[in-house]
């Protein structure tokens, strides 16, 4: 119990710790194109832990109590979790591409490719 | 002008609204309702559906889902309407 | 082709939509089992036809998703919805007559917490079937006209 | 008064639709304030039927030996939603025809227009 | 109601009310729209918590895609 | 069983807080994409929320709607995303 106990523990405060990066990094960086790399990433990737001990929880008690449900459990978070990682990358990729078409430039930009390769 | 009465109306409202706000039953304890009692009751046996919101929109209020129903089908029924001279 | 969205939405719109659309008329058949039904069912399926609107332009889905198909199937579930409604009419309107009847869908439900049976429920899953298709049609054929009125509003302006 | 919290936050809800349907000349801000209205009278019926230690009125894999919330209200909720969206859909077409023919929706410059 | 719980009632609400009052006083349309948004993500998560997951998956399907997408194609059509 | 509600209701806690941070960005972003950064940011928060809260009040079918959210949320920000690269490309 106790062991399980810790894992779970591990997984969340790795989850949690991203997640809390994330905001702060929405609230602290200086222009679009730096708050989209540490919201998107950070909280995806804290995502994927939080939901990764929620899944752990679930096979464990399926295995200790053989009860069905904590599996049916385990399993829609797997599908929760395969959805979250195909639509948010997609998410973020279609913002940055907006906002770099709608004029917004970024806070100290040197080099423009985008621009320069003009990819109609 | 008329905008000062309006605005002395909507501070009213919404004071009448607060004041019921504090007048309320508390947070999560309603009345006893015998009806949503006898609904989890017997809806499993009544109507074999699992899910009792399910089993209350299509079975026990199906004269609710069909009056919306309807009003969807209006709604479409006006929105095709106007546009008709602008989409073929 | 104009009103196109870039090749990486592209590709993970062919890989989702019909992911979302399965999704939906998952939760459309087991409305009486799990949460969901005809109304949350049918918007998650308008949903993935918006997304389709979105990616490939009104003038690319043109061809594919034609008003008039779901004009008529809009009323082909309003029709099937009143029909199931006046089958009851032997004891009232809108009587459960395939409940715990052993046919279809009349297998009856285990009293208490159960993991749930799929062939239970009588005509709940039907209706919710009825309306599921109702609800989807009319939402995808408000999203289509909308969005066609909007795209030559702004043409004929420039 | 923390007992109460939900039904404040209703009134300042509804509250501000009201605002924004007296004071704003918009069009389409005016279709905000109308959905506004509809979340707060959901999130009003929905917490009604709120009882505290229950869980949802499902049956499928429920935890053992819980209380349920009150069905009634939510399936009247699911109703209003759904009509929730074709009325707005209905209002924002009225909108742009309104457009289409005055070329704003300003309500003060379409009713000058008008006469 | 343990005060953990109490405490994620009355934050869900907090914020949805911060996210309704953003939405109307904004000036920019698209900004508007993208705080009515986030007001209805939040009213989706108080649904959640209030043991009501039919209307949450309610609120959801509508509120997140075809609300607003029936707002942008009319902000889109009555743009000067 | 009871010390795993706890430890599924912490995060969902310290989640809350940092919905509340991102929606700072909300309020203050000077132009349309910040905002629209907020909104996923809280988007994907509230599924994470969602996926936690189910764990701890021990109820298997409520994520259901984090499927949904997690399918849905991201037509939202094709829209807006669509709409702000057309109107640059009509001036």
């Amino acid at each position: 119990m106790t062991f399980i106990f810790i894992i779970l523990s591990i997984l969340l405060i790795i989850g949690i710790f991203f997640n809390g990066l994330g905001s702060i990094g929405l609230m602290r960086f200086p222009d679009v194109y730096t708050r989209l790399h540490a919201a998107t990433k950070c909280t995806t990737f804290g995502s994927i832990f939080t939901s990764i001990s929620v899944i752990v929880f679930g096979f464990y008690f399926w295995k200790v109590s053989g009860d069905s449900k904590y599996g049916v459990l385990a399993l829609h978070t797997i599908v929760a979790l395969a959805c979250l990682i195909i639509t948010n990358p997609t998410g973020a990729h279609a913002i940055a591409r907006a906002a770099h078409r709608s004029g917004v430039m970024p806070k100290q930009a040197v080099i423009d490719d985008l621009k320069e390769a003009d990819l109609e | 002008m008329k905008k000062s009465i309006f605005g002395i109306a909507l501070i009213f409202v919404l004071a009448f609204m607060i004041l019921a706000a504090f007048d309320m039953r508390p947070f999560g304890e309603p009345t006893v309702s015998e009806m949503d009692d006898y609904y989890i009751q017997n809806a499993q046996a009544e109507t074999g559906a699992n899910n009792v919101v399910t089993s209350i929109v299509f079975d026990y209020r199906g004269f609710d889902t069909l009056g919306e129903a309807t009003v969807l089908f209006t709604a479409v029924l006006g929105i095709t309407a106007l546009f008709r001279e602008v989409v073929r | 082709m104009k009103g196109e969205m870039s090749i990486i939405v592209k590709t993970i719109t062919k890989l989702i939509y019909g992911f979302i659309m399965v999704y939906g008329f998952y939760v459309i058949v087991h409305g009486h089992l799990t949460p969901g039904g005809g109304f949350q069912g049918g918007a998650i399926v308008a949903s993935a036809f918006a997304l389709l609107v979105v990616t490939y332009g009104n003038q690319g889905v043109n061809n594919y998703l034609k008003k008039d198909v779901f004009s008529l199937v809009e009323s082909t579930g309003l029709v099937l919805f009143i029909a199931f409604a006046f089958f009851g009419l032997g004891v009232t309107f809108f009587y459960n007559f395939l409940a715990n009847s052993g046919g279809l869908f009349g297998n009856p439900a285990i009293i208490g917490v159960n993991p749930g049976d799929l062939n239970t429920g009588g005509t709940v899953p039907i209706m919710n079937i009825a309306v599921g298709l109702e609800v989807l049609a009319a939402l995808t054929v408000i999203i289509l006209t909308m969005s066609a009125a909007s795209e030559i509003t702004k043409e004929k302006e420039n | 008064m923390i007992d109460n919290f939900p039904y404040i936050a209703v009134a300042i809800l509804m509250g501000l639709g009201f605002y924004t349907l007296i004071f704003k000349k918009n069009l389409i801000k005016i279709a905000i304030g109308i959905t506004l209205i509809e979340n707060g009278a959901n999130l009003f019926l929905i917490t009604l039927g709120y009882r505290k230690g229950s869980v949802a009125p499902i049956y499928t894999q429920a935890p053992e030996g819980a209380n349920m919330v009150l069905p009634t209200p939510q399936a009247l909720t699911l109703t209003s939603i759904v009509i929730g969206v074709a009325t707005t859909a209905l209002i924002l077409s009225i909108a742009m025809i309104i457009y289409r023919k005055y070329g704003t929706i300003n309500t003060d410059e379409v009713r000058r227009l008008k006469e | 109601m343990s005060p953990m719980v109490a405490f994620v009632h009355i934050a869900v609400l907090v914020m949805m009310i911060i996210a309704a009052f953003l939405a109307v006083i904004l000036k920019n349309l698209l900004s508007a729209v993208i705080a009515l948004s986030a007001a209805s993500l939040l009213l989706s998560l108080e649904f959640y918590l209030l043991h009501a997951p039919d209307v949450a998956i309610a609120e959801a399907g509508i509120g997140a895609a075809l609300t607003m997408a029936i707002f942008i194609f009319a902000i889109r059509a009555t743009k000067k | 069983m009871s010390q795993f509600v706890n430890i599924f209701l912490i995060p969902g806690v310290l989640l809350m807080i940092f919905i509340l941070i991102s929606l700072f960005r909300l309020i203050l972003g000077p132009t349309v994409p910040d905002r629209v950064v907020a909104l996923d940011t809280i988007n994907t928060l509230v599924i994470a929320g969602m996926i936690l809260f189910g764990a701890a009040f021990d109820s298997i079918i409520y994520i259901d709607v984090a499927i949904v959210y997690a399918l849905l949320s991201y037509i939202a920000t094709l829209y807006i995303a669509k709409y702000m690269e057309r109107r640059t490309k009509d001036k």
